[in-house]
C-alpha cells in the first residue's frame, strides 16, 4: 500500500428556515403547532428573563451573569426535544433550556445573587445538572451519565451544552474521545456563538468548523444553524434517536452569536464593533421564528402582546418572591461540607457563630 | 483468616464490595486484564465483567470527570490514578466539582466515589513515580484523605471509602503493597474514617505517622525504648482530612513530647496542620517543640537518592533524642 | 510619583519590564485586546504587538504548558490565568515540569517563567472565582509564590518576579486590585522576592497576614490599639514560598504572642506552616498558642455568604483579645 | 444552504518498502549511501542498546526503563532528517532518535538508575529535551519552543514525540491546537505501537486511525508505515519542509508495534498473546530495511559481524564507564531547588549533612 486515500470524510452543515425566511419545504419537520407554540413562547421567555435580569444586575440586585439573548433557540429547541429521562448538563449559558426543563427564574435569580439555593430547586429526579462553571469540565460528567444510563439499562441520553471556547480545554477532547469509546448516548453541543469573552473563533482555533473535530473520534457530527428552529429540531433529533437506540454519541456545532455581553462584567466594545453585532441582530432567531409561525397562521401582534404581558406578569413573580425571601441560613455552608459534621468544623461553626453572636445552632 | 499483603487486602475488599453492591464499578488505565500495574484489580474483571471494571484511555481528567457524572447518576465509582504523580491532571475535577457538589447544591447533589492512588517512594521507578503530597487534596474541604499503613486497615478503609457518601481520596503507600503480610479475616471489616488509631501506647512522648512512614517508626520505637527504656505512643492517623484532633491532643497532653514523621516534603505538609493544632488545643502541655522528620523541601528525587529523602530510621531517632533531651 | 491602583501598578511594572527586556511575552485568555478580564494586561498589546501580548485559545494547561516551552527557549513568559480557580488543570505542568526542570537536569534546563493569576474573594461573581488556595503551589518545591498586598509592592514584586531565573507563581488579591491607590515611583523599584516585611513594629503582639488580609489587619490593629493601647507589630509575608523564616522568628521572640490571618481554608493553610516554623524555633517565647484567623474549612461560598468566610476586623479583634488575655 | 456537504477530507496513508521488502521505486527517496548507512547503525545501536540494558535491569544494577525494540526505524530516520537547530522533543521511548542527537547510553544509564545526572550530559544548546513520563504533556512545551523559534526568527523547527495512549491525554489535544492556532513549526509523531501498557489501539480510540485527529485543526496529517525506514523519511522530511518555509505544525501517524515489555516492570503475557507479537516480528524495521540495504549492494554478513561487534564495544565502554561511576553528590537534590538557596533549605541541608555524619558542604 503506497501513498495512497485510506479515509474520507464529508462534514454536512443543516439549514432549514434561512435568515431571510426562506424555508426549505423538504427538510421541514412536521412538529404539531402546540410544540411550535412552546418553543416559541420559552424562547420568549428566556429573552424577557435576560432582559429582566440585566436590570437587576445593573441595579446591583444580583450579581455578575451570562445572557443568552441571541442563542435561545439553540436550548430551547433542544430541550422540548428531549424526554424528562434524558439528562440535561449545561455550561452557563442556556436559561432557555433550564426554564423547560423545570427551573425557575426564581432559581436563577437566587444563584446569581451569590446563593447557593439557586442550585437546590429542582430536585436530582428531574436530571438537570447545576450550572457548570469550569469551562468544558461538564462533558467528562456528562460522559459518566451516559455510561451510567447505559450499564443501569436506562433508556434515556445526556444532552451537553458547551460553547466555542470550550472546544479547547483538554476537558472536551476526553470526553468526546471517552464518549465514543464507550458508546456513550451522549450529545453534544457546542454552542459556536463566534466570541470566547474577547476572543473569536478564528484565534480560537485553526479549523473552519467546530463540527469536524467529531472526526477525531469517528463521530457522528453536523454543523447547524443554531439560529433555526427547524434545523436545530431535526438535527437534535435524529441525534437523540441515535443515543436512544444505542448507537452512541454525535457532535453539534450551533451556529449563532452571542449578542450581548459575554457577562455583565465584560464590555464587548473593547474588541468588537456594533456593525458585527447588528448583522447578527438580522439572524436572530426569534424574529425568524415568528415570521415561520406567523405564515403558519399561528402568530400575530395581539397573540405577541398577550404573551409578552403574561410573562411579565410570570417574571415580575418571580422576581417578587426572590426579593421577598429572607430565610437564607447564614451558617449553611458548614452544613454542607459532608454528609456528617466532623468535630473540627463543628468547632468551627461554634467559632462563626459566637463572632456574629448567635447561638450554636446545628439546624 | 489469611495473611495478605496490601495488594491482596484492598483487593479483597474491593471484590467484596462490589459483590456487596452492584452499583460499585472500577475505572482506570490497567485496570482490567492487566488487573492494575500493581495488581490491586487483579482478577477483578473476569468476576465481574468489563462493564463493572473498565480499561479507560489514558486521561486522568477523563476518569475522574466520567467518575463524578457516575456518581451523580447513583453509581459509586473506584477510580484508580496509575500513580499520585498523575493524579494532578485531575485536581480541578475534584476540587472543582466533586468536591462541591454537596455544597453547591445544598445537598440535593452527592458524589460519593473514590480516588485510589498508589504514593510514595519505594519502587525503583522512574520520575514522578514517588512523590506524598497528600496535602493538594486535604486542603479541599468537601475531600476525605485516607491512608492505611497495614493490609488489614487498608482492607477496612477501603470499604468504608466505598460506603462514604462523599469523595474519598485513597492513597496507597505503594512501599508497603508488598513489604510485609498481615492477617486479614474474610469476614467484613470496616473501620471509621475520621479516627486516626493508637498503635502503641506510651507515656514519654508520641510519635505521629501514617502510611509507609509507620513501619520506620515502629522500628525506630522499638530500638530506641529497647536503648532508652523511654515508653513511646504511637498514632497512626489514618485519615489526613477531616483530621482527628482529639486523639492527637490527648496523647500529647499526656506525653507533652511530639515527633511526627511525614513522607511528605517538609513545608506545607501534613505535618504543620498537626502541630498547628497541637497549638490551639496543647501548646502549654508542649515540653519541647514538637519534631518534623520529614522529606526536605527539594524535588523529590529520583530512586538513586530516594533515601536521602525518606525518613529513616536514623533521622526518626533523633528526633526522639532531641526531643526528649529538649 | 502617580497615585495608582493595583491593577495599574502591575501594569506598569509589566510594562517597564517589556520594554527592558525583548524576552518578555505576555500569554493568557483575553489578555491582548480585551487588556485581561480585570484590565491588568490593558493596552500592553498595542504597544508590543500580538506576537510578545498573546491571546491564547481557552485552556490552562495549553498556556503553561506552551509557557514552559518558551521559557526553555530563552524566552520570559509572564502567563495570565483568568482566575486562580482555573488554575488547577494546569497544576501538572507546574508540578510536573516548571518546578522541576532545574533539579531533574542538575541545572542544565531553568523555567525562569511567572504565572500570574487573580485570586480570593472580592468581586462579587460566581463560583470558583473567590478561592485562596495558595498552598496548592506553595508546597511544591522549585516553584516560589508571592503573593503583593499594596500597589507600590505589587509592581517592585511583579518585576522581580520577572526577573527570578526561577518560576514564581504569582498571586493577585483581586480585591484589592482597585481597592485603594498609593504613590508609586515611575522609576525602577525591586523588591526581593523570599523577604517579609515588618509594615508596623511593636512589642506586645504580632500579625502576620499577607493579600487583601493585611488590609483587614491593619483596620482591626489600628482599632485595637487606640482602644487598648497594646503595642502590634504587623508582618506581610509577601512571598508565601520559600517563607522568610527569620523575619517572623525574630519578631515572635519579642512579642511572644502571634495571631495569623489569612484568607484560604484553615486546615493545612499557610497559617499552620508559620505555626509549624514558630513552633521549631520559637516555642518557648510563646506565651498563648498562636491564632488563626482563617477561612473557615467549608466549601467557599458563593458571595451571597462571603463575608462569613473571609476574616473580618471583628474575628481579628476577638483573636487578638483572647491571644493577649491568654 | 440546505443539508449541504461543506467540507472534505481526505487521509493518506505511505508506505515504500513493504514487509516482504517490495519497493515502491516511484516514491523512493534520494537518500546517499552514507546516510542509509548512518540509518542502520543506529537503528542497530539502539535496538543493542535495549538488549544490554534488558540484561542489566534484570540483574538489578539499573532501574525500570522501557525498551523500544521495533520501532528504531521512526525515532532514527526522524531524527536523521532534522537539522541540528531542530528541537528534539521526546517522550520516553526514543532512544535511537537521541543516541543520533549525541546523547549517550551512559547518560541513559545513569538515568535509568535513577540518577539526575543521566539528564546532564547534554547541554541545552544541542537542543535535546530530556525524557518526558507525563503523558502527552510535553507536546505542549514542543509547542512554546516552537513558537519561540518563531518569534526569535530561527528557522527550525521542533519534533515531539509520543505513543497512541498519549491522543488520549487532553494536552494532546491542547497541544495540536495551539499549534494549529500559533502556526508553530512542529512535527507530533504518535508512535502506534498499538498498545498503552495493556490497553489496545481499539480500547484506546473508536477512531480507525491517529493520523485523522488532525483533520479536527485543519493540520497537515498523515498515517506512515512506521517500520518503513523510507516511508519515514518521506512523511518527516515533507513536514519539516513545510516547518521550515513557515507553514505550521504537521500530525504524523507513525504506524509500528511495541515487541517488547512496556517497561521492565511489566509482563505483557498477562494481556497479549505470542502469536500477535510473532507477527509483527514478521515486520520489524531492522530486518527489512537490512535487506533494502542489502539488495543496494551496501551491506552482507561480513559487514554486519564487523558492526556488532563495534557496537558491543561502544556499548562496553559506556557500561563500564556508568559502573566505574561514584562521584555522585548525596545532597545533590539541595543544589537544584533554586538558582539561590533560601536559608530554609540550607538549614534542611545541614540537617541532612549531619544525620549521614557529615560535615555541611554547600560546594
Ligand atoms: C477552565 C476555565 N477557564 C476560564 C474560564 C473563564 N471563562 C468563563 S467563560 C469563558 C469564555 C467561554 O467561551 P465559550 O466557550 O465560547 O462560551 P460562551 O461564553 O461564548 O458561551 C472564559 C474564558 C472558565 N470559566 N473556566
Ligand atoms: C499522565 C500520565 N498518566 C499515566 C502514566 C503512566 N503510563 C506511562 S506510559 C503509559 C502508556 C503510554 O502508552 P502510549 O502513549 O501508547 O506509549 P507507549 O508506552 O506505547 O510508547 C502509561 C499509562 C503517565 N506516565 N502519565
Ligand atoms: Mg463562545
Ligand atoms: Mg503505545
Amino acid at each position: 500500500m503506497p501513498r495512497e486515500t485510506i479515509a474520507e470524510f464529508g462534514l454536512e452543515h443543516l439549514q432549514i428556515l434561512d435568515d431571510t425566511g426562506k424555508l426549505d419545504a423538504k427538510l421541514e419537520p412536521k412538529l404539531d403547532d402546540a410544540h411550535l407554540l412552546e418553543i416559541y413562547r420559552y424562547m420568549m421567555l428566556a429573552r424577557e428573563s435576560d432582559k429582566r435580569m440585566l436590570n437587576l444586575q445593573r441595579q446591583g440586585r444580583i450579581g455578575t451573569f451570562g445572557p443568552s439573548t441571541g442563542q435561545e433557540a439553540i436550548a430551547v429547541t433542544t430541550a422540548l426535544a428531549m424526554n424528562d429521562e434524558d439528562w440535561l448538563v449545561g455550561a452557563f449559558r442556556e436559561l432557555g433550556a433550564r426554564l423547560v426543563r423545570g427551573e425557575t427564574l426564581l432559581g436563577n435569580l437566587l444563584l446569581y445573587n451569590g446563593c447557593e439555593e439557586g442550585n437546590a430547586v429542582l430536585p436530582a429526579e428531574k436530571r438537570v445538572l447545576p450550572i457548570n462553571i469550569i469551562v468544558a469540565s461538564q462533558n467528562l460528567q456528562a460522559v459518566g451519565l451516559g455510561y451510567a444510563m447505559k450499564h443501569q439499562g436506562d433508556k434515556g441520553a445526556v444532552v451537553s451544552f458547551m460553547g466555542d471556547g470550550a472546544t479547547s480545554e483538554g476537558d472536551f477532547h476526553e470526553a468526546l474521545n471517552f464518549a465514543s469509546v464507550w458508546r456513550a448516548p451522549v450529545i453534544f453541543i457546542s454552542q459556536n456563538n463566534q466570541w470566547a469573552i474577547s476572543v473569536p473563533r478564528e484565534k480560537q482555533m485553526h479549523s473552519q468548523t467546530i463540527a469536524q473535530k467529531g472526526i477525531a473520534y469517528d463521530m457522528p457530527c453536523i454543523q447547524v444553524d443554531g439560529n433555526d428552529v427547524l434545523a436545530m429540531h431535526v438535527a437534535v433529533t435524529e441525534a437523540l434517536d441515535r443515543a436512544h437506540a444505542g448507537e452512541g454519541p454525535t457532535l453539534i456545532e450551533a451556529v449563532t452569536y452571542r449578542l450581548m455581553m459575554h457577562t455583565t462584567a465584560d464590555d464587548p466594545r473593547k474588541y468588537r464593533s456594533e456593525e458585527e453585532e447588528n448583522e447578527w441582530w438580522e439572524k436572530e432567531p426569534i424574529k425568524r421564528f415568528r415570521g415561520y409561525l406567523e405564515k403558519k397562521g399561528l402568530w400575530d401582534d395581539k397573540r405577541e402582546e398577550a404573551l409578552l404581558a403574561e410573562l411579565k406578569a410570570q417574571i415580575d413573580t418571580d422576581v417578587k418572591e426572590f426579593e421577598s425571601r429572607t430565610d437564607f441560613k447564614v451558617d449553611a455552608p458548614f452544613d454542607y461540607v459532608y454528609a456528617e459534621e466532623p468535630a473540627e468544623i463543628a468547632q468551627q461553626r461554634t467559632e462563626f457563630l459566637e463572632s456574629i453572636g448567635k447561638e450554636a445552632n446545628h439546624g | 483468616m489469611a495473611k495478605l499483603n496490601m495488594v491482596q487486602a484492598i483487593n479483597l475488599g474491593m471484590k467484596q464490595e462490589m459483590a456487596n453492591d452492584d452499583s460499585v464499578i472500577m475505572l482506570g488505565e490497567d485496570v482490567g486484564v492487566d488487573g492494575g500495574v500493581f495488581r490491586v484489580t487483579d482478577g477483578l474483571q473476569e468476576i465481574y465483567g468489563e462493564d463493572r471494571v473498565m480499561d479507560t484511555p489514558l486521561a486522568e481528567s477523563g476518569i475522574v470527570g466520567a467518575s463524578i457524572g457516575m456518581a451523580l447518576a447513583g453509581l459509586k465509582p473506584v477510580a484508580e490514578m496509575q500513580f499520585s504523580g498523575f493524579s494532578y491532571l485531575a485536581i480541578h475535577q475534584m476540587e472543582g466539582h466533586a468536591a462541591r457538589y454537596r455544597s453547591r447544591s445544598q445537598g440535593v447533589w452527592t458524589c460519593p466515589m473514590v480516588l485510589r492512588m498508589p504514593y510514595g517512594g519505594g519502587v525503583r521507578a522512574l520520575e514522578h513515580h514517588s512523590e506524598s503530597r497528600e496535602v493538594l487534596w486535604a486542603h479541599n474541604p468537601g475531600l476525605k484523605v485516607v491512608i492505611p499503613s497495614t493490609p488489614r486497615n487498608a482492607r477496612a478503609l477501603i470499604v468504608a471509602a466505598i460506603r462514604d457518601p462523599d469523595p474519598v481520596v485513597f492513597m496507597e503507600p505503594k512501599h508497603s503493597y508488598r513489604a510485609f503480610k498481615e492477617e486479614v479475616p474474610e469476614a467484613e471489616e470496616v473501620l471509621p474514617i475520621g479516627k486516626a488509631r493508637v498503635v502503641q501506647e506510651g507515656s514519654d512522648l508520641t510519635v505521629i505517622a501514617w502510611g509507609a512512614a509507620m513501619r520506620t517508626v515502629q522500628k525506630a520505637a522499638k530500638a530506641f525504648g529497647e536503648k532508652t527504656g523511654k515508653s513511646i505512643e504511637i498514632i497512626d492517623l489514618l485519615t489526613i482530612s477531616p483530621m482527628d484532633t482529639e486523639t492527637i491532643v490527648a496523647s500529647v497532653k499526656k506525653t507533652g513530647r511530639c515527633v511526627i514523621v511525614q513522607e511528605a516534603v517538609r513545608s506545607f505538609g501534613p505535618a504543620s496542620e498537626i502541630i498547628a493544632r497541637i497549638n490551639d488545643h496543647a501548646l502549654m502541655y508542649l515540653e519541647a517543640p514538637v519534631a518534623r522528620v520529614t522529606g526536605f523541601d527539594v524535588v523529590t528525587p529520583n530512586f538513586f537518592r530516594e533515601k536521602m529523602y525518606v525518613p529513616t530510621v536514623e533521622r526518626i531517632s533523633d528526633a526522639l533524642n532531641q526531643t526528649l533531651d529538649f
